[in-house]
């Protein structure tokens, strides 16, 4: 029916109290996601739309028997509230917070080496299984359930493939937005393994975009490993070299690695076909289905 | 961030980095006095974010003041590759024997920072990488630990430094890897490192660039940031805290997300127009941010329309088009045709309400994009 | 190295951590004019390492300068737990609602620093260990990474400090790890951290100890060294570079290796007497560390005898055996009797060229201990 | 025959110019110890002894084909030489360096548990095999070739339990010093398990000492899992509490654990016999065989 996360997920929110996290929170709730806990240092004992707020996470996370947090954590902070999350057992941290210096990062990922617990993003809009649960900032009404997984590095770019499909009648199992940064937990080749594994999932929309060797490496892994059939579509055909578009990852190398039209060959190569518009994205899914 | 060579050199040289003497300088009068003061040779360098600025003829050698005079002359105010020259380093003449090259940058895929040694300095050392890939020492570096001195050893040795110039190497090696990591640095590298004929090492040349993200820890840096401004509108968009890149087409595009961003400038591409340049206005589209991403692109002289492709995702749709109003309803006459296209919540009632008189709307993101590149051609025509 | 109480406060205090004023005193003049100064109430404090001063009247407190005058007439030159007091703190007397306890130590066991937290401080944090371990909040450190911000906020919530002091009390749990990193501590900590009438919260006592090994690389510290002698035998085993411990006994003890020197101590003991002290003269013996290791031991006014005890592993023991006799023969007359017991290589050889006017020679450690065991007794008839 | 180390054993000296490590260098190989290459930075080229010495481990390893490394590198650098070392695919490395400061140590250990590699010491007399090979700074000539494994934080308390040993004609199979600082690599529980292990060693002496909690640790281990008789030691019984008795490690805390007589009980219980005298050790040896 989907991966990772469902309508049993029990969420922590870290930095609940917060705008975003607040408004978010409530959002998550309305969409029906099993919300269990706050945790914000110092206003432990507050609620929060009915939710019990703890001072750590570690409490939050005994006391309601959470297996899953999402982050909306302001970025200088942002690097200590993963490696607080990292420290319990949840199964799935979701970090939405963009704009965490990459050398934070650095220092997350290498402790992401030492536990069991899964990392989306930073930098992302998190994750959804249309009508069960969503983490993170994705706006639920255009999600559908339905058969087609969706991963992809960057946020509206995927509320715009995802509206192509669902105004076709095309739902999702789960769509996944793996985030914009250099550094990210899942990546993916992590999201094509999950979707290859679901039975439920019958064809994949892989979102990609210039900037390091992710797509690249999807590309290989899906010729040599994915019978679920996969389409692309590669953001930033455009960009020149050297200049950072927006994501802090959506760069072209000085050397021209990382390059849109690098991926797309990749892609093209591993037999997945990628669409020069979502809409074209739209007719090859339509057309495995 | 991108520091300027000038900027750099002064951070490089507080840690202890030999630098040679230099000046900045921003008129022919103030740099053939500043070579004097230093003594001749000298090198006049101009200070622009552009690779390759010897060959493109933005860096001179000066043996005298009529040289230093004509090679200032010849550099300042140049147009070296979009960027006009304001400003040249001053310094003195390097007498070197060997160049290499010693950096430190974050290697994405391994998530983490690469120290990279090559005895092949001097040259665009991202060829080197291409065709010679052997000739660079890499060192991977775990960022929970930092480098270690071995570390920094094995990648000179590695490299085939002379045993001889070793230390010297490896000593600034650690120190650029220490400046990386305290300054948050995203790249960090001499290139050339220059073995002088004396067997000083020094290093001739300093690219430092710092991660936008860890600004915020980093106030000097930040303060350094006005002068590493290379133009106005990059300076604008710093200003207005939009991610903005220019580009040399002529259709504006205003968006939000990065990557549905790109993708509009993408089919711009696609539908044979010419992006002006990349604008992600963010989440929300309040007035005034709708104000100044319009300023923005208006400024840039080479825009003859502008495409406004906003997807709504928790933003409610009939928000943004109020915005876009009050944003558009400010200016007398709206100076080039704007076509606005709502998607996601509330995108019909958003439609709506957009005042036709001041744009135009499309419904799907290929229309609306189809129709800014028409606009722009008529404008050439 | 132990810090004494004021030193730890002048690291803790540059450092940001909030400590009472205070100021040092080596008299009672100056100790009463400190607490004119400084006003009333004060403590005053003795500054010796001894567990327990408060309870042994090392710690007074006075309301007046009568009062002030009679307790460092009390403590100075007391004699605490067999240490002479030669300073005291005279220290603002501080209006406490609630004593914590917050430090930093190395756990062996996992090789990581642990931090610890608790709301029974003010007593002896090792009895409650004991006797009520959960009162105590304990987060291990990757030292790879060092304490993460969100682990001393961890340690305060789980100690069950009020919501209202957690940011102050994690602010100088991570002040202290830092220093404990920073500064090589291998034990730092704050007993009590006093939360006062108004809210503040501030270090009441201060321990540090630094990791000798490491006092290379801490330069300051190491200056602090001769202050944080305790006495003449201490400060002499500094100079002369032995691993000195003095105890109760009359027996003086000399030997190679740590493990063997502390056999040689568990012998004398097991054969009836009572170890004077540990001393280990390290690898070799040249004459001169052997002269050095003998006068250590001889100034020693309780020994009554000694025991030499080394075994030649790479050392021949003909070259101890000549570096003995050298040491000896500098004295006219050798003042406690010297049991030597050579043993590994080349013992036998060494054995013989003993100078046995000057030591008694013995083959076996066993005989040897007993021989000097028996030699003590002797004078003590 | 054996444990970790023996004829076939390929060893680098790191440190091999210095005065230490050139003069134990000379002893190892005198002993018949394989040493192929030393390592001193900025020191390649050179030879010591014969043996080339090479600028880094890596070179050396690589060039000589080497699989374990002995350390004599003073303490200040000690740190580094041990990353450096556990960098390389080497299965052993002995760090015979006294006073390495225990915060490096704490760093090396963290990277241990990442590496492959051993590590025996630091602050140790090394390890033997007797008429095999030594990596270390043990005076083979008081080592007898036998069935009895010997494991000792001690140097020198190790010398004389092993001429008790060697006098009354019992040989060992392997001797290890596992050093005397409070933060080691190989530990008692270790090295009894490769001692059990190993079916020519016939009975173990393990020789410990006051501080931390390793004997009783050990104990625990014999008395669940081992078949080979062992007889303990322990030396530190006089020892006043909070003084460091020479050795890093050897210190009984202000609250009276880490005493003699805990580790004492401790092995007691495990059914190990506890001499009081080294001669007792060799007594309770004797019995065994």
């Amino acid at each position: 029916m989907s991966i990772l996360v469902d309508d049993d997920t029990r969420v922590v929110v870290q930095g609940i109290t917060g705008g975003e996290g607040k408004f978010h929170a409530g959002q998550m709730i309305e969409y029906g996601t099993n919300v269990v806990a706050g945790a914000v240092p110092g206003k432990g004992g507050q609620e929060v739309h009915g939710v019990p707020v703890y001072d750590t996470v570690h409490q939050a996370v005994e006391a309601e028997d959470a297996d899953a947090s999402v982050v909306f954590v302001p970025p200088a902070f942002a690097g200590d509230a993963l490696f607080e999350a990292l420290d319990t057992d949840l199964d799935l941290v979701v970090a939405i917070t963009e704009g965490i210096p990459t050398q934070d990062m650095a220092k997350v990922y290498k402790r992401l080496s030492e536990v069991d617990t899964r990392l989306i993003g930073p930098n992302c809009p998190g994750i959804i299984t249309p009508g069960e649960a969503k983490l993170g900032i994705l706006p639920g009404n255009i999600f559908e359930s339905g058969n087609v997984g969706l991963v992809s590095r960057s946020g509206t770019l995927t509320y715009q493939v995802v509206s192509n499909l669902t105004d076709r009648g095309i739902g999702q199992t789960t769509a996944i937005g793996i985030g914009g940064d250099p550094i990210i937990g899942t990546d993916f080749v992590d999201a094509l393994e999950l979707f290859e594994e679901d039975e439920d999932t019958d064809a994949v929309v892989m979102c990609g975009e210039i900037g390091g060797e992710d797509e690249e490496e999807a590309a290989a892994y899906i010729a040599e490993h994915m019978d679920t059939p996969v389409a692309g579509f590669i953001a930033g055909r455009t960009a020149p070299p050297g200049k950072r578009m927006g994501h802090a990852g959506a760069i072209v190398s000085g050397s021209g690695t990382g390059t849109a039209q690098s991926k797309i060959d990749a892609l093209n190569d591993a037999g997945v076909p990628v669409g020069d518009t979502p809409e074209e994205v739209a007719d090859h899914i339509e057309d495995f289905l | 961030m991108k520091l300027h060579e000038y900027q750099a050199k002064e951070v490089f040289a507080e840690a202890g980095i030999p630098v040679p003497d230099s000046q900045l300088a921003e008129s022919v009068d103030e740099a053939v006095a500043a070579a004097e003061e230093i003594g001749y040779p000298v090198a006049v360098k101009a200070q622009v974010h552009v690779g390759g600025r010897g060959k493109a003829g933005g860096i001179k050698l000066a043996e005298n003041e009529e040289e230093a005079r004509e090679a200032a002359e010849a550099i300042l105010g140049m147009d070296l590759k979009g960027y006009t020259v304001e400003s040249v380093l001053v310094e003195a003449g390097v007498d070197f024997v060997n160049e290499l090259y010693v950096g430190v940058t974050m290697d994405r895929g391994e998530g983490k920072p690469v120290a990279m040694v090559s005895t092949q300095g001097g040259v665009n050392i991202e060829e080197v990488a291409e065709e010679n890939p052997e000739a660079i020492a890499r060192e991977h570096v775990d960022p929970a630990f930092g480098m270690h001195p071995y570390q920094a050893r094995k990648a000179v040795y590695d490299a085939g430094v002379d045993r001889e110039h070793s230390r010297d190497v490896a000593s600034i090696l650690t120190t650029l890897y220490d400046l990386y990591e305290e300054r948050d640095a995203s790249d960090i590298e001499v290139n050339p490192v220059m073995i002088t004929s004396d067997g000083d090492v020094i290093a001739a040349d300093a690219v430092m660039n710092i991660d936008d993200d860890a600004l915020f820890r980093q106030p000097d840096l930040e303060e350094m940031q006005e002068a590493a401004y290379e133009n106005d509108l990059e300076r604008k968009a710093g200003e207005y805290g939009f991610d903005y890149v220019r580009l040399e087409g002529n259709v504006g595009i205003i968006g939000n997300g990065a990557g549905l961003v790109m993708t509009t400038l993408d089919l711009v591409d696609y539908y044979g127009g010419q992006p002006a340049n990349f604008l992600d206005i963010g989440g929300g589209a309040k007035a005034e941010r709708v104000t100044n991403a319009l300023d923005m692109v208006f400024s840039d002289e080479n825009v003859d329309s502008v495409v406004f492709n906003i997807f709504g995702g928790i933003t409610r749709g009939d928000e943004v088009a109020k915005g876009i109003n009050e944003a558009l309803e400010q200016f007398d006459e709206i100076p080039k045709p704007v076509t606005v296209r709502l998607a996601g919540t509330n995108a019909e009632e958003g439609m709506e309400i957009l005042n036709t008189d001041l744009v135009k709307v499309e419904k799907t993101l290929e229309d609306a994009v189809q129709r800014a590149v028409s606009d722009a051609e008529e404008v050439n025509q």
